[in-house]
């Protein structure tokens, strides 16, 4: 990421000149740089069209043939970091397919969300965390959380809404939480929430000495909530850690990104917040994550929050109820093509040589026999009792043993500072 | 005609945007896709898309921008996608749209409605009944019916109120609920309640779902010759007192039941007045059935742990009648 | 020693900061400017800018900040300029901080505070009490303070809570009362009220700036052989429901008297919980006294009769003595 | 205003190219022009420093000594419209001046607050909008009010609390509106909650067949507010007639404009939004106008939103109660220099010998005797009812009569969009 260096405070995206000096014609002339990572640029736009029916319907326009771009190498990780990944992606992929068939079943309850389409992105990103840095996944992120160090079985039995469920029943999907050993943040369901409260994170372990990355989501639907606004710019003004990933997957429920802003890259928002912008293909893990990677190091040299808009298409509907049908069939065929995995698969497998189709074969059979063993734990679980649904309001008297969790916070060294004010006075 | 309850909403609003060209719907995946619960089905078709407006996920634009439509002398229709998510346009409710006409006079005739309610498993972000922060929020009308017949009289009458109304659509209602709904044009008064079952012994002042569960416990009781009124507040903003008034003093012992959460809750405000207003003809205690005092548990047996149901009706039925 | 709710408030908050490096402040202009009611004035001298944050203008990044903070192990303490803009942060507040323990377990050390209520001719958008949002909103700790003692026990009690805490200071009290406050280190226990006149007659239940209108007209009132019992009760969420029975059981009727706005107020969960905890001990109606159902008008003379006064309580208790 | 004839859906401030094919290298470069009318461009920044005495206080940096630039001479106003909004910037003045005495003598009831230095910023850009447009003031913009055809008395009687004022007593300040006449919406206190709102009215003009251009301020602490954005990109969105102005005015109460965001200029933001933005010199009436009435144009054109961010200095404290000891002293130097009435004067009577001493003179007079009568006016308008603080909570029957302003609003023609939808079937 070029931006990486340049850590003025304003304007790190851009550079400025003024040209003329007579007056009637100064015009101030701006040069930003979005570094964009991706190897093709699709130019599809979906628009509303009344058909000669009186139907109104979503229409695509743009080159819908372009071929499938191939895998950027990435800048820093290794082939076991890249079969890692993949690994992480495969069991993304199963799990969902697994939470699909419990639905089937009936033994979800609820709707079930998927990531189809989006693994890299999870995967990737999340992967490029240290073990003390931060996160919250939103709801399309369950291979994040599989990243980070939960099991299948987790985030099975918040579906199945079970009652060793990391919430023990009371909410479900990734609506979870770990502050004690995984430093994960629970989503709500209110879009773009997180944002502060994970700028909040930083400054918190910065206010206690240590400079963690903390790593969140957002949709280009959820984006548009100003909350997301307040918070990235609450990051920016304090230059705290947030490395926040746009997830540009073109729906928001219905609704398509046109119809969510104007601009034409949701990176472009990283100029009016003042920090650098990046835009990837999120169906390429390596671009995922080398963007993440280069993030979160900026978070912990202390540089500022960053943007990474990940472009991919969102591959069902928005939740296992819908059939997508409003989204033109074209796109998902094009989109189909750009799948993460049979595309990392084919790099691994084809292009670099670094898994034999053996080796691939097996470790799709394992990561099955994973999920299949997850999948028997978690239905195993009971239910909750229902008069668990009592208590916990509160944080009763030793619920908790709060301290921080980074040792001890700075404080303002010395008497230098302190003065005879007229609160100092009053403590005598 | 039987309609849903859904079905009889969306009559009323696709009745009155067909009346009215100053009518209009705006909200999140509305349009094409005919929103989350299917409301505004078909309305993009019939309408088209520029007075059946999709709009960025942002509540707080999609209030204040209804409410801007609104001092044009338009009709806005603004959908929650849950209502849920109405606390993040509340700065823009509360203080912008209620307290213009009382500020500077301006009338504010909009319309906030979606889903609302519990029992489908909705977890505690898609089962909240947030009425009470709008029933302590003067200059709102705040309207939760339970009946399909109401629910569409009630819609048209908000969509003609020149003041700003929400109106709470209880999602479990929508689908699993016909009644009879005239073919000809008609509202529901805003603001009157509305007795569901006469009886003698004791009353029974509730609203949306809830109607339903008492008119359960209400058979089972009838059995045991406990004889409950039944009375469908309708709107709880503003409250029909008279009403209230009129039951407690009939029957001289009332049971209080809401969905939402205890503390805080209309159950309350219900108490006061009817100590304001009929409490020499108060026989027993005023007694709550609510929601527990927490958020709304997704588990199913937590849920149902969480939420009022026939058997607590049918429990202080009895003790409340034996005191 | 004797200083001002406003002083009380200050020295509990730098005490904490003094005692504990995890607590830390933010806010709008809380830094070289001290706050916009000089609550935090001296602070960022003593602390530094890192532990005194001067924030943009975000309530709801203020409260996610905070709340992101606190679940490091801090505990952020962190000011609305007015409480009136609370709404600004409301989803955030109910959604992510207040239901975060019931949901996932997490404990969140936070304290949002600000200046709350009337009587300074504020006009409707900052003379707001917006407690009872949040006294129906499961999982948050709401404390109205009403003296310099209680005001520095319980702002001390609250940041050391490890849950949310609401801290509503009232601005008209910050500088016209002052107090004993001792020099030592204490805290007032959250959700404890406090009888602060004793009396046999009957029983205001209040808080905040009203406690001292209930303490003028008790001294009007003991001159006609009125009287008056008079419980503060300093948090109004959790409710002490025993301080509140014992009252009433005592003297056998009871005036609520509250600062906001009627419907939907706490006058009303105060009503159903005497219900239900002493209903037989009631001798006479319960009787609200409150704000007018409106936003706070501006003029003086409107305001004046939009507030509860000395007048209405020594009014209702003659009326309410007599019953 | 340079974006004006471009009138793209997507990133109007900017064009891209993507430099070199070589996948290794891809990155986007764009180049984005935000017009800047100002003939100087100031370099001062402020920032919190601790100082030997242990105080933490502002200190502002960058060269105080730059010379005062000229006014740019307007591409739009003529002789008498300049002398016609000069002539509402000393009423604004001057009211300004006579509430700040009624304070003194105690007759104002709570604080006034003031937009000194500000009086280019509110008059020329009222000054801009045709009459059937609509604004919404901002607690500063005493002197749109006075453009928008509203009386000073007004505005005293809401300071003062009277029972004539336009509220009758229920609210203060600028706090007030009319929708009948002067078609103005009342702003309430919490900053930015009218974006959404103007939006909303052109939305309704729209819907009435009508392009009309809503004019609203905000500051530059209270565009920090979440509500700002999703107002702002509500219009961008649906291509709404919003003209707002940024008044970047250095402080948000005592907060510098350095702590609430992190890029150069807020007109930046623009870009995010994919919307034009532009800069200008708040204290130069012609450039306020010039920019005002190119977004207002653009407006009436069904262009869409502009974003015109006005750099001056607040050059008082936050309102009456406030010394803002807090501001560097020099920047007030430097800042009164640029006094916006000061420049004016000298460029109608010296510069441009449009007004005589003279004339000068009797304006400057005229202003003061109507500032006194209705001063006088104000003062003798009795105080309300306390019963006046009872009623019209709501609307009842037959208070108002809604209609469409504009006419009747457009209905989808035809019976071809009609269909025999579930509902329509029940309908019969
Ligand atoms: C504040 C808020 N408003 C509305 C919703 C309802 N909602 C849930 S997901 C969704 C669409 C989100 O789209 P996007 O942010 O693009 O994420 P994606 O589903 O594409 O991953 C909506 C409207 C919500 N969760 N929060
Ligand atoms: C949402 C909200 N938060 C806080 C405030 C309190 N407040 C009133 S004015 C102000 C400063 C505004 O600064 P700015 O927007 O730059 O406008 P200026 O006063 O400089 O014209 C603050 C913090 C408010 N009115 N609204
Ligand atoms: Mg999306
Ligand atoms: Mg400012």
């Amino acid at each position: 990421m070029a931006i990486k260096k340049k850590n003025s405070k304003h304007s790190p995206n851009g550079s400025r000149r003024h040209n003329g000096a007579s007056p009637a014609t100064t015009i101030d002339l701006r040069t930003y740089s979005i570094p964009d990572l991706r190897l093709e640029h699709p130019d599809l736009s979906v628009r509303q069209s009344t058909e000669k029916d009186g139907h109104v319907r979503y229409e695509v326009t743009g080159n819908l043939d372009a071929p499938v771009p191939p895998i950027r190498d990435s800048k820093y990780l290794s082939k076991q970091q890249c079969i890692e990944i993949y690994r992480y992606m495969l069991l993304n992929r199963k799990m969902e397919v697994a939470l699909e068939n419990l639905y089937k079943q009936g033994k979800v309850v609820g709707g079930v969300y998927f990531g189809l389409g989006q693994e890299a992105c999870s995967c990737a990103s999340a992967y490029a965390l240290d073990k003390d840095d931060w996160f919250a996944p939103m709801i399309r992120n369950q291979g994040s959380l599989l990243v980070r160090g939960f099991a299948a079985r987790d985030t099975m039995m918040q579906y199945m809404a079970k009652a060793d469920s990391p919430t023990r029943g009371r909410d479900g999907t990734s609506h979870f939480g770990d502050i004690e050993k995984r430093n994960m943040v629970s989503p709500i369901s209110m879009l773009g929430d997180l944002i502060p409260v994970l700028s909040g994170v930083a400054l918190g372990a910065r206010l206690q000495g240590r400079n963690v990355a903390v790593m969140t989501y957002i949709g280009d639907g959820g984006q548009s909530t100003g909350v997301t606004y307040e918070g990235i710019n609450f990051a920016a003004v304090q230059n705290l850690g947030l490395v926040l990933f746009i997830e540009s997957n073109l729906w928001a429920y219905s609704t398509p990104s046109e119809m969510q802003y104007r601009c034409k890259d949701l990176a472009e928002r990283a100029i009016g917040y003042g920090i650098p912008g990046v835009i990837v293909d999120g169906t390429d893990a390596c671009q995922v994550y080398d963007a993440a990677r280069e993030a979160v190091e900026r978070a912990h040299a202390g540089e500022g929050p960053t943007l990474i808009e990940a472009k991919m298409m969102r591959m069902k509907g928005h939740a296992i109820h819908d059939a997508a049908s409003y989204v033109p069939k074209p796109m998902f065929d094009f989109w189909k093509k750009r799948d993460p995995i049979a595309r990392f698969d084919n790099y691994l497998v084809k292009e670099k040589k670094w898994l034999s189709s053996k080796e691939n074969a097996e470790l799709i059979s394992e990561v099955e026999r994973i999920i299949e063993a997850e999948r028997e734990i978690a239905i195993n679980s009971p239910m909750p009792e229902p008069e668990s649904a009592e208590g916990g309001v509160y944080c009763e008297d030793g619920c908790h043993d709060i301290k921080p969790k980074y040792g001890t916070p700075k404080v303002k060294k010395g008497t230098g500072g302190y003065k005879e004010t007229e609160a100092a006075v009053h403590l005598k | 005609m039987q309609l849903t309850y859904l079905e009889a909403i969306r009559q009323g609003i696709w009745e009155e945007m067909d009346r009215d060209p100053s009518v209009f719907c705006l909200g999140e995946d509305i349009g094409i896709y005919g929103g989350a619960f299917k409301v505004t089905d078909g309305f993009i078709d019939r309408f088209g898309p520029e007075r059946v407006i999709d709009t960025p996920i942002a509540e707080s634009a999609i209030v204040g921008a209804a409410f801007g439509a609104s001092l044009t002398g338009m009709r806005p229709v603004a959908e929650f996608q849950f209502m849920d998510f109405i606390g993040c346009a509340f700065n823009q409710i509360s203080n912008m749209v209620a307290k213009t006409h009382y500020l500077w006079g301006a009338p504010a005739p909009l319309v906030l409605r979606g889903p609302s309610g519990g029992y489908v498993h909705g977890g505690p972000f898609h089962s909240q009944n947030p009425e009470m922060w709008f029933v302590h929020n003067p200059g709102l009308k705040v309207i939760c019916p339970a009946t399909p017949y109401d629910a569409k009289g009630l819609i048209k009458a908000a969509i003609r109120d020149n003041n700003p109304c929400i109106f709470f659509e209880h999602k479990y209602l929508y689908r699993r609920i016909k009644g009879e709904v005239p073919a000809d044009d008609y509202v529901v008064p805003i603001g009157k309640a509305n007795i569901v079952r006469e009886g003698r012994d004791l009353s029974i002042v509730t609203y949306a779902a809830m109607v339903h569960t008492a008119l359960e416990a209400a058979e089972i009781l009838a059995k045991e010759n406990i004889d409950l009124e039944i009375l469908d507040l309708r709107t709880v903003s503003p409250l029909d007192r008279e009403a209230i008034a009129a039951t407690v003093k009939k029957t001289n012992k009332v049971i209080i039941l809401h969905e939402h959460s205890r503390t805080g809750g209309l159950a309350g405000e219900i108490a006061a007045i009817i100590n304001e207003e009929v409490f020499d003809d108060l026989d027993g205690p005023i007694v709550r059935i609510t929601g527990l005092d927490s958020a709304v548990p997704f588990s199913p047996p937590q849920e149902h742990h969480y939420l009022p149901k026939v058997e607590d009706v049918v429990r202080e039925s009895r003790r409340l009648k034996a005191y």
